[in-house]
């Protein structure tokens, strides 16, 4: 357990560092998701359920997605969806 | 030599030195994502029209000044953060051992939480027994923290349907045409989130009415079903929703919520500091229906979180409901 | 007379229902709550005043059913029930003398969300006054931080924004260092209530263990509340929101929130850490250096100033630097002092702010200096409030300003390697507060009084749409700053009462 | 030097990697000019003093803070109280994100960029006009 969880943890510094040198705004983002879905399996590890659902349920979700609409509003994924609708 | 030179131009040495002198960021590239382009009619407001003053003064090439004080702020700033780190980890070493049970940490404080935390507060979740009742004023400025933000958020966001002056009536246009790629009819998302919304609710509301026997209460349950509700709204769109979900239901169900909140919490505190009976029985620890307000106080915390992160959403999508 | 116990809770707690209720109402009425409430907690603290008055000791209180290391709770004396009184007092002032502007500051129909801003300001100031548990200080500095944020940003034309996040991620820096020292002394203490950790902390130094931890928790936490209130290297936040918000929200930001802050680290000071660990540490020397340069480089940052409202913005670094080199003196005189200064500035600074808005009403709007030529005559009553917190400002006998600079200077004397450099920064200090103020003052007096005829139409207008309620309000102020300066022995004298029992 | 390392990763591996997440959110949150990553290091700075504070409430070999088949015992269960102030904590983190992502929303409106260096140039032109 103490190996896993030694693990997971090099995983949260190496997602931190990702954040902070990522250029493209999405990747930062999904990133950050991940970061906050390594946190709470950290925390089902050191006992505290409590912690881990509401982090899975807040930073993954509800804080990511607030992430993911400022970018939509300042036109950041626009260029992909047009990909997208020229392909389809 | 000259090829070296050409290397240098993108060497890390260079940006470096870039970097230093504060006209380029490793970190942060692309910052511009997308400049919207600036078609003639939309002459309303362009925030450096007629501006006459010379960019020289601002231009850290040409400021002397202005380069060596960011020059200086910059190196100072980096200094700053790494001295912190290194004086944190070397403070480490000082701390308690991870995992002792003689930890200071474990004290008589959270032995009582724990030894007489069902029996005083009804709630077998110590953790919730402890944030709804032995430190319940905490939790309090926590909802309120949330109530401010959306205040702070409505503040910024709103648009306001008799508001006229140009500059609401551009967002608003903006947020229009922003409404327009919704619903997408995306088809798989629609089937998907049919079977997944009810199973989301349901799952929130089983979080925030367990929240004393299970872990979770309602700050979880509510981000739960908040994003029930966004995933829902992502793929039915906006008239969807409306039919059971508009400014007015926010505003009622969260004021409802608070104040019930507020008014359970004042008369618990008031009992409690004038040593008075609270007549609000705890009930056989293990049942749903037991622990006294708890159950209460997490089904209002539960309901605002829920409003709350669906007007965030909304808010943010089109700065109305 | 017992019942009178309650009345710190009820302050709190009516403050945040109305918060919460004027969120659904419209802003005429938000306006009215908000007024009725402050004027209630008035009246409750001033009840609980003098409920303490003749006690001798702090009341604890406790918030739910359980006693000090297990449940919340909150505690109260004399300079605790005081500084709620006088907060209210100048809350209340601040908000009449500015609502005239809140109507065209802020867009239609959000009005009330200003209101509510006020009432959750309000209890979150009450809340951390009163707080006796490190936690519940921190969430409600955050409520206060987000409450500030949310008045600088309520003025929406660009500049309030930016001005609302440069304060944002200040203040949320400070918050974070702050929150970690919380974490680190909850690890070494295991105690969040002020007066167990305080005991644990005992132990901890007379056992010697944690000696690391404990000067990094006091330098983190004395840092982050440095930041948020605005310390000199970290100012720089200061002279943009307080020169863009709403007048209201100036004089309530610059005379209240930082202030609110300076009395958490005071109380974390004297009844978490203990002053003996304080004085030991060294912190106390580096918050008496930064204060100085800040009373000198604030200065002399608002001498360079055109604008009239940014050069009261800067005078408030300055003055944020006097109260941290009357804490970093370290003697409980400099306490003292530092605590009058806190009532000096807040009363002063909100004069001045709601009395220059009397002066633009009747100046185009216009805010630099050559703008406001004259504007004296043309709202008589403006003028001498703004002159005579300017003199305040300064140290003009009888004026509190006076009786704060008197009292840095004695408490000075006690430290004989800090007298030097006190006593040289008041008098640098003081010259240049002079030079700025006056220069203003002058300005405004300049000129006959019937040199302004050709627009007098148009002041006359003016005239007549400059409220009531701010020139009561403004009058209201000076008799404050009066009665600082007259009867300045009962507050001191009510003040080192207060301290003996803080702790 | 080694002897330290050696202590911190025996003894204080989780609070040593708190730290470290500590140090980079603060710097992404002070040095970053970019609005978004700015709030990214807010978030990141107040996860790790979370994990540093739940990893102080965790005592090896102990269950759960959740009574288990009516077991009273303050030796079986971890310590509760830093699971309750992480609760509240996080909820302070996401109501200042959201007002910190409005924010950004505003300025991108107005200034077209998220570099906050740039927005504050753009600032003082104006009010110099």
């Amino acid at each position: 357990m103490k190996t896993f969880e030694t693990f997971l943890l090099l995983g949260l510094i190496i997602c931190a560092f990702s954040v902070t040198f990522t250029k493209r705004m999405l990747t930062a983002i999904v990133i950050y998701m991940s970061y906050s879905l390594i946190m709470s399996v950290i925390w089902v590890i050191l006992q505290s359920p409590d912690l881990a659902i509401t982090e899975a349920a807040v930073g993954a979700g509800v804080t990511s997605i607030l992430f993911f609409v400022t970018l939509k509003k300042i036109n950041g994924v626009k260029e992909n969806s047009d990909n997208e609708q020229d392909q389809g | 030599m000259s090829r070296i030179r050409d290397n240098y131009e993108n060497s890390r040495a260079a940006k470096f030195e870039a970097w230093l002198r504060g006209d380029y960021d490793p970190m942060s590239e692309g910052m511009e994502i997308s400049v919207p382009k600036t078609d003639g009619s939309d002459d309303e407001i362009d925030p450096r029209a007629g501006l006459v003053i010379s960019d020289a003064l601002y231009d850290r090439h040409t400021n002397k000044a202005l380069k060596r004080s960011g020059y200086v702020y910059r190196v100072l700033s980096v200094v700053l953060c790494l001295v912190m780190i290194s004086v944190l980890l070397w403070m480490v070493q000082f701390l308690p051992k991870f995992g002792q049970p003689d930890n200071p940490a474990n004290n008589e404080v959270s032995a009582r939480y724990i030894e007489k935390g069902v029996e005083e507060t009804g709630a077998v979740n110590f953790v919730t027994g402890m944030i709804l009742d032995y430190r319940a004023f905490d939790t309090f400025g926590e909802s309120c923290v949330l109530f401010i933000a959306t205040i702070c958020v409505q503040i910024l966001l709103r648009i306001d349907k008799d508001d006229m002056t140009p500059a609401t009536f551009r967002r608003r246009k903006e947020s229009e045409t922003d409404r327009l790629l919704e619903p997408k009819n995306d088809i798989i998302l629609q089937r998907v989130s049919v079977v997944l919304v009810p199973f989301l609710f349901i799952f929130g509301i089983y979080i925030i009415l367990n929240g004393h026997l299970s872990p979770g209460g309602g700050f979880s349950g509510g981000a739960v079903i908040g994003a029930g509700l966004i995933l829902y709204l992502c793929s039915f769109g906006y008239k969807q929703t409306e039919r059971f979900f508009t400014i007015r239901t926010f505003r009622i169900v969260s004021l409802v919520a608070l104040i019930t909140y507020c008014l359970a919490k004042s008369y618990s505190f008031y009992t409690g500091a004038n040593h008075l009976e609270s007549h609000i029985p705890l009930g056989t620890p293990g049942n749903i229906l037991s622990s006294g307000l708890i159950l209460v106080l997490n089904i209002c915390v539960g309901s605002v979180v829920a409003c709350t992160m669906y007007a965030f959403y909304t808010l943010f999508r089109k700065g109305d409901f | 007379m017992e019942f009178f116990r309650n009345f710190p809770f009820f302050s709190i707690m009516i403050a945040m229902f109305c918060g919460i209720v004027s969120s659904a109402v419209s802003g005429k009425s938000a306006r009215r709550i908000s007024l009725a409430m402050v004027t209630g907690v008035l009246v409750l603290s001033a009840c609980t005043l003098v409920y303490v008055g003749d006690m001798g000791e702090s009341v604890t209180y406790l918030m739910g059913h359980f006693p000090a290391p297990w449940g919340n709770e909150i505690r109260f004396g004399t300079l605790e029930a005081f500084l709620a009184l006088y907060f209210s007092i100048i809350m209340l002032l601040s908000v009449l003398g500015g609502w005239s502007h809140v109507i065209t500051d802020v867009e239609a129909g959000k009005e009330n969300l200003f209101y509510v801003l006020i009432d959750m300001m309000m209890s979150s100031l009450l809340a951390m006054i009163y707080t006796n548990d490190l936690f519940t200080g921190y969430v409600f500095v955050e409520i206060n931080t987000i409450a500030a944020c949310g008045m600088i940003m309520i003025r929406q034309n660009g500049h309030g924004i930016v001005a609302a996040i440069r304060y944002m991620v200040m203040s949320l820096i400070g918050s974070g260092l702050f929150l970690i020292g919380l974490s680190l002394l909850y690890d070494i203490t295991g105690h969040l209530l002020m007066v167990p950790a305080h005991e644990a902390i005992e132990t901890v130094v007379a056992e010697g263990t944690y000696r690391v931890p404990l000067l990094v928790i006091i330098s983190l936490m004395s840092v982050g509340m440095a930041i948020k209130s605005g310390l000199y290297p970290f100012h720089s936040w200061i002279p943009e929101t307080y020169g863009y918000a709403t007048p209201t929200a100036s004089a309530v930001l610059s005379s209240l929130v930082s202030k609110g802050y300076i009395i958490l680290l005071i109380k974390i000071f004297y009844r978490v850490i203990g002053m003996d660990v304080i004085v030991s540490s060294h912190i106390l020397n580096a918050l008496f250096i930064f204060g100085i340069v800040a009373m000198v480089m604030g200065s002399l940052h608002a001498i360079m100033q055109t604008d009239c409202r940014k050069m009261i913005a800067y005078s408030s670094v300055a003055q944020i630097g006097y109260i941290y080199m009357g804490i970093g003196l370290g003697t409980k005189a400099g306490m003292v002092a530092a605590i009058f200064h806190i009532l000096t500035h807040a009363a002063t600074k909100s004069l001045l702010f709601i009395s220059a808005v009397g002066l633009y009403e009747v100046s185009d709007g216009r805010t630099d200096y050559n703008g406001l030529r004259n504007a004296a005559y043309r709202n008589r009553i403006a003028g001498i409030a703004f002159s005579v917190g300017a003199l305040s400002m300064v140290g003009f006998p009888m004026l509190s300003g006076f009786i704060s600079k008197y009292l840095f200077a004695t408490a000075a004397l006690e430290r004989p390697h800090k007298m030097l450099l006190t006593l040289l920064a008041l008098i640098i200090s003081t010259v240049l507060n002079a030079v700025y103020f006056l220069r203003q003052v002058v300005t405004i007096y300049s000129g006959r009084p019937g040199e302004s005829s050709s627009t007098s139409n148009f002041i006359k207008e003016a005239i007549s749409e400059s409220t009531f309620s701010n020139r009561f309000a403004s009058i209201a102020l000076i008799l404050l700053n009066l009665f600082l300066g007259l009867f300045s022995e009962v507050v001191i004298e009510l003040i080192s009462r207060g301290l003996e029992i803080f702790a | 030097m080694i002897d330290f390392l050696q202590t911190l990763i025996e003894y204080h591996i989780e609070e040593a990697a708190s730290m470290i997440l500590f140090g980079i959110g603060f710097s992404l949150l002070l040095l970053n000019r970019n609005l978004i990553k700015k709030i990214m290091g807010l978030n990141i700075m107040d996860t790790a003093v979370y994990l540093f504070l739940t990893a102080k409430g965790y005592v090896y070999g102990r269950m759960v803070p959740i009574m288990n088949s009516g077991i009273t015992d303050p030796n079986a269960y971890t310590n509760p109280i830093p699971d309750g102030l992480v609760l509240t904590g996080i909820v302070v983190s996401v109501s200042v994100s959201a007002i910190l992502l409005s924010l950004t929303i505003r300025l991108y409106d107005r200034y077209h960029t998220l570099d906050l260096d740039k927005i504050i140039t753009e600032w003082r032109k104006e009010e110099d006009n």
